[in-house]
């Protein structure tokens, strides 16, 4: 009877405790900190997007970095253009949604790892493209952006407070989605894309939102991460190794469910910060052991990428009404 | 007159050289109960999957309640109101039985919301007897019920011409017989069912009209009857050495079902 | 001109085949992509640079040990770690193989430096119809071509071969048949490496050879593979060599800095209008 | 699963990183704090180690004599390094750990223009000197920052003296071919000889860019074979340099003049191409040669080769040699300042003219090394000589690459 509300109530706790925690953070913290927190927040943005397309609906996406150069750029050169920081964002937004549009329509034909090497392919050309289109991109030499007027405190809390700002729109948004009819579609697309169209699930529009909304995401991220650093350049926002490590943070936290993708995050930024600090010559490697750790250690988050009866009873528990409003 | 369920003309399939399906016309009025029965590898789940449109069409048309929808994708046939179960059972595997059944009654049929859809399965479950594994997981059930979870899902959506593609495989006598009571039950709703089967026995006691095909093509059509007696039929499918014991077995079915239809109107009176 | 063109694409296409073969090889019968493979090229390369310099063995010889080394690592690495996931979803064992690339790579860069070694053959070039060739790369390309040939003869004609093909087709059956499937796995894994041990080889008389150059490795294996194929052995001779025609006129056409993208760019491509590859057979999924 | 293996693996790591964690945090209150962000993994492994070499040099040397003089007593010096993995956006992130949780005096830039330029950004901010050791290309320094200090002279005074020597030297000489890797710095000094040379009445009969990660350079060099030109300058990282030489070699090309930069100049180079590598020309801020005095540490150019070869085994470049450079001009701002303020630290950098091992220092307007003469190299015999300026030569040019 009072299983649900006793959970929105935890839920609602949870959500203040983690605001306060950030705010409290955000103006406490020394300014290292600061971009670290900022730096967490951007993945868990990208790793949020990421689990749209992912975790939901099981498709391995690399094209994480393809967006976020993609956005970096559009909003760093709208900037260079005049623009005010808002309109350059929204526009890396839409020109996100748009890329999201014909790439997804002509690669979400693919299945598992044709669809997993083709994303990874594109965020090479890409990246080779900004690196030669000098007339737009500047090219390799990379493009100076309008530094955020203000001190090194006041432009580090800002942005702090917006990519928070974008991770917890993302976040209700995943939430919302995982609740929602297209969410639950989805999932069905994930198990087995003839059964739901045998149900009436038009599985190539599903797809294509999906990835678009992820797309648009990850590319209003890329835009405000350029305005932060000031400066970008192609081996810089068209990185395949972003492309990787966010997966991978959303398996560390369980690829599929609605907190594990903030939790992974969590969990990747902090081993990394502590693992590059202390090791000057060995980061990569102990990087490379995480990894490996994350996947023999906690299988089950690892595994519910794919098949995930946890997932599913969990969402079930969402998904269900209070005994109260079923049909007697 | 009225416009039948389903009419098919000319429906063709070929997959390179073969002929899956060839040249079938046939015209089944609503509310009936068809047999669509062939020996192995006759072409009959390939002929679902053409209606419903898994497997594009080589030639030929397909008309639902008159009108055409030989061009419409897998999803929009299904909204229509064609269901289907499939031959090997076909969950979502990580999700419970009731999200199951709920995938069906939110994408077609009435698309209501979660909380409808949800109300909705569980009606359905409990009409296919599933109602106290709403909460297992769909790989946890046996066969059987798997089966019946594959026609609670296609029930849900409300379909006004279903297809049930060799539900009875796999099970045992008894699991058939509650098999064959939940198919009269749904059929009593008013749905046009077509059941596929290449065990006859099954099908005699539910059906008055056989569809026999053979080779892709249409052997035979007409009330079981005559289809058995038909000689083509009896030599393509049964071999003559068992016609007459099948004929026998069969006069038995049809008593069987007239009683049964007979204790049926009684306790709708 | 366009002659030398031609044999500039086909001398470095041959290269490619060789290093994408043990790729191809691993992904079709274990369907796992291994990140790690530009990272055993440049092992391969090492091994073979430091037996020809401290052991003074002929560089053929040398490469002989850096495939023995390179089978026995990836025989270990395939039985030991990766077989832990090799029935996981593809994304799995490709992170997994990510994480023990950069393991493996960051140990190279502390053990060999990223300071760029090669194996210094300096056997000049010959001249035929003014297309010059030059000798080292033409043994680099034969080197490779011979050893691809041999791969898809033994996979063909041997005990083993048929033993790889057989799981390849369907590791339950094989199972069934009574193969030791696990064993088979790790041969194969460790087959891979020793083709990428052979690719390294050529490479370090052609390339200067630095731990940094195995994502370079890497993405050409990725290319190659989908152009012929994934998974199947003559489509990464085929891919191999399509790829160096490509950017050969690539670079021609569009100047050098599109060279690499132009491959990818038809990567893409061929993904989507053919994902069975130029000369593969089986459709995907 | 492996659980055994992994079990044990997550404590084991996860101590680990605790352990460091606290120990990274113990540091002596005392010492004058250089932040280096170094690239000692990814892309730019090599040039970032060359890098930190030269830093520890710097503070071998300071320390040994006592360490620096402050006002009154003698301080320490030290360096924070961290590794940037050539990252940009790491490098970015690094520096501002320095300035805000190292809290170091001073800074040194990442390596490369490119880097060094995203992370200027920041000194600015915050109001630190920082020393750029490895970024030669004027547009890095048109940030109208005070704070960004370059070792390195701009790319033009380098190509002027060498179009300028090499017209003299070699008068019959008319065609130019130019292939650059597609990154700042190559393109910008390739640009800058291109135009002088254009200027100065050579004729451009290639002009191209290659992108990192190439593997083939056989067509571009074909068509520069076509083209048949008196000189040609080839520019990038010393892996790709060294591939060109090799496939100028097996497409049989013979160019009198072949320039190659900034990779030549490392004994790598040498080592990777032996034969082949004889008689490329090319060019260095810098060179083991120099005879410069320097009355503050080492005494000299030659000592400072010799206590490199004998703690490092190798020949300095000038990448190492510009490290130590700037880390002593830093200190003997200091001492001159008499505080580690910045701002009377950077007045002293901008003003002051330093005597060093390097060669003189004295910094422009725009923050750049204004003096110092450029160097002009040619290897020969496996030897590096210098061609160039007068007062250091070793050698004479010795013309034509490929002919036996």
């Amino acid at each position: 009877m009072n299983a649900r509300p006793s959970i929105a109530v935890v839920r609602a706790a949870l959500a203040l405790l983690l605001t306060g925690a950030v705010l409290a953070f955000g103006f406490s913290a020394n300014n290292y900190l600061l971009q670290a927190g900022t730096t967490l927040a951007m993945s868990a943005v990208l790793c949020l997007a990421w689990n749209i397309v992912g975790g939901f609906m099981g498709y391995p996406s690399f094209a994480t970095a393809a967006f976020f150069g993609l956005g970096a750029y559009i909003g760093g050169i709208a900037q260079d253009a005049g623009a005010w920081l808002g309109l350059a964002w929204l526009a890396a937004a839409v020109g996100g949604a748009v890329f999201a549009a014909s790439l997804g329509s002509v690669l979400l034909g693919l299945r598992g790892h044709y669809f997993a090497i083709g994303t990874i392919a594109v965020v090479e050309v890409m990246r080779e493209v900004a690196n030669n289109w000098e007339g737009l991109t500047g090219g390799a030499v990379g493009i100076n952006i309008p530094i955020v007027p203000g001190s090194p405190r006041e432009v580090g809390i800002f942005f702090y407070l917006v990519m928070w700002g974008l991770a917890a729109i993302t976040f209700a948004l995943t939430a919302f989605i995982a609740k929602s009819k297209f969410g639950f579609s989805l999932r069905c697309i994930r198990q087995n894309e003839n059964a739901a169209r045998m149900v009436g699930i038009d599985v190539f529009r599903a797809k294509c939102a999906a990835f678009i909304l992820s797309g648009l995401i990850v590319s209003t991220a890329g835009s405000i991460y350029a305005s932060m650093v000031a400066f970008i350049e192609p081996k810089d926002v068209f990185n395949v190794l972003l492309s990787i490590e966010i997966p991978v943070m959303v398996m560390l936290g369980g690829a599929g469910t609605i907190a594990g993708p903030l939790v992974g995050a969590i969990l990747y930024i902090f081993l990394k910060e502590v693992v590059w600090v202390n090791f000057i010559n060995f980061h990569t490697a102990i990087l490379g052991i995480i990894i490996i750790t994350v996947i023999y250690v906690v299988p089950r988050g690892v595994l519910r990428l794919f098949q995930g009866p946890a997932w599913s009873k969990m969402s079930a528990r969402l998904l269900r009404p209070s005994r109260a409003d079923r049909a007697p | 007159m009225t416009e039948p369920a389903l009419r098919l003309e000319g429906l063709t399939r070929r997959f390179g050289g073969v002929t899956a399906v060839d040249n079938v016309s046939v015209s089944i009025p609503k509310g009936e109960i068809v047999g669509l029965v062939g020996p192995n590898g006759a072409g009959k789940t390939t002929l679902v999957n053409l209606v419903t449109g898994f497997v594009p069409k080589t030639a030929g048309q397909v008309f639902f309640e008159g009108t055409d929808v030989t061009r419409l994708p897998p999803h929009l046939i299904a909204r229509n109101g064609i269901a289907r179960t499939f031959q090997i059972v076909q969950p979502f595997a990580e999700m419970t039985v009731l999200e199951n059944v709920m995938a069906g009654a939110l994408f077609a049929g009435q698309r209501g919301t979660m909380r409808e859809a949800d109300a909705k399965a569980r009606h359905f479950l409990e009409f296919v007897g599933l109602d106290r594994f709403a909460d297992y997981s769909a790989s946890e059930l046996s066969l059987a019920d798997r089966k019946r979870l594959e026609l609670a899902k296609s029930l849900a959506m409300e379909p006004r011409l279903l297809f049930l593609d060799e539900v009875n495989a796999g099970l045992n006598s008894s699991e058939i017989d509650n098999a064959l009571e939940l198919i009269r039950k749904v059929s009593r709703m008013g749905v046009t069912i077509i059941i596929i089967e290449h065990v006859l026995r099954i099908v005699l006691s539910l059906v008055k009209r056989l569809i026999v095909l053979h080779h892709g093509a249409m052997l035979s059509d007409g009330p079981p009857a005559e289809v058995l007696k038909d000689a083509a039929v009896i030599k393509a499918y049964l071999g003559t050495k068992f016609g007459k014991r099948h004929e026998a077995e069969f006069h038995q079915q049809q008593e069987k079902y007239q009683q049964e239809l007979k204790s049926d109107r009684g306790t709708n009176e | 001109m366009i002659a030398q063109y031609i044999a500039n694409g086909l001398l470095i296409g041959s290269l490619y085949a060789c290093l994408a073969v043990g790729f191809s090889l691993i992904y079709g019968v274990l369907n796992i992509i291994n990140v790690m493979h530009g990272s055993f090229v440049v092992l391969g390369a090492y091994v073979t640079i430091y037996c020809t310099l401290y052991l003074g063995v002929s560089p053929l010889i040398a490469a002989m040990i850096g495939c023995a080394v390179l089978f026995a690592f990836g025989y270990l690495v395939q039985r030991h770690l990766i077989n832990e996931v090799v029935t996981a979803p593809i994304f799995i064992s490709f992170t997994l193989t990510f994480g023990l690339d950069l393991l493996l790579n960051n140990a190279m860069i502390q053990a060999f430096t990223a300071t760029p070694r090669s194996l210094i053959l300096n056997y000049g070039s010959i001249t035929i119809f003014n297309v010059s060739l030059s000798i080292a790369r033409l043994g680099a390309m034969v080197l490779a071509l011979v050893l691809t040939g041999l791969l898809y003869w033994l996979l063909r004609h041997s005990q083993m071969g048929r033993a790889i093909i057989a799981v390849r087709m369907d590791h339950y059956a094989a199972r069934l048949l009574g193969i030791r499937v696990e064993h088979i796995y790790a041969i194969t894994f460790g087959i891979g490496a020793l083709m990428a041990a052979a690719a390294g080889a050529a490479m370090a008389v052609v390339f200067p050879i630095t731990p940094l150059l195995s994502g370079v490795f890497l993405g050409k294996a990725f290319v190659i593979c989908v152009l012929g194929g994934l998974g199947s052995v003559p489509g990464a001779l085929v891919g191999g060599l399509a790829l160096g025609l490509l950017e050969s006129f690539g670079a021609v056409v569009f100047g050098s800095q599109w060279s690499t993208t132009v491959g990818f760019a038809l990567m893409i491509l061929v993904l989507v209008v053919r994902p069975s590859g130029l000369v593969g057979r089986k459709g995907f999924e | 699963m492996a659980n055994p293996i992994s079990k044990c693996t997550l404590p084991l790591l996860l101590g680990g990183i605790l352990i460091l964690g606290s120990t990274g945090l113990i540091r002596a209150a005392d010492p004058i704090r250089i932040g280096a962000p170094l690239s000692l993994t990814g892309s730019l492994a090599d040039e970032g180690g060359k890098e930190q070499q030269g830093l520890d040099m710097c503070i071998a040397a300071v320390n040994a004599k006592g360490g620096v003089k402050v006002g009154a007593d003698m301080r320490k010096l030290e360096a924070v390094k961290y590794d940037y993995q050539s990252e940009t956006s790491r490098a970015v992130q690094i520096v501002q750990r320095l300035l805000t949780v190292d809290k170091v005096d001073f800074l040194f830039a990442p390596y490369g223009s490119g880097d060094t330029k995203a992370t200027a950004v920041l000194a600015e901010r915050y109001n630190i000197p920082m020393v750029a050791t490895s970024a030669a290309s004027e547009a890095v320094y048109d940030q109208k920052g005070k704070n960004l200090f370059g070792i390195l002279f701009p790319n033009n005074a380098m190509v002027q003296t060498e179009v300028k020597y090499y017209k003299e030297r070699v008068p019959q000489a008319k065609k130019l071919a130019v292939f650059a890797l597609n990154s700042l710095f190559p393109k910008a000094i390739a640009a800058a000889l291109r135009d002088t040379a254009a200027k100065d009445g050579f004729e451009v009969v290639f002009d191209g860019l290659y992108s990192q990660g190439t593997l083939d350079f056989a067509n571009a060099l074909t068509q520069i074979k076509a083209g048949n030109p008196d000189w040609l300058y080839a520019t990038g990282y010393i892996q790709e340099l060294i591939v060109i030489r090799r496939q100028m070699d097996n497409l049989g090309m013979t160019i009198p003049i072949v320039t190659m930069t900034a990779g030549a100049a490392y004994p790598e180079f040498e080592q990777n191409l032996g034969p082949l590598s004889n008689n490329v020309t090319t060019n260095a801020w810098w060179h083991p040669s120099a005879t410069y005095k320097d009355s503050y540490i080492f005494g000299g150019a030659e000592q400072y080769t010799a206590t490199f070869k004998e703690k490092y085994k190798k020949e300095p470049t000038y990448l190492e040699a510009a490290a130590t450079a700037g880390c002593e001009v830093l200190v003997q701002s200091v001492e001159k300042a008499g505080s580690t303020d910045p701002e009377a630290v950077r007045k002293q950098l901008s003003t002051l003219k330093f005597e060093t091992f390097y060669g003189p220092i004295q910094f422009g307007p725009s923050g750049q090394n204004a003096i110092n003469s450029p160097m002009i190299l040619q290897i020969q015999n496996g030897k590096y000589a210098v061609l160039d300026p007068q007062a250091v030569k070793t050698g004479e040019l010795k013309v034509g690459v490929g002919t036996k």
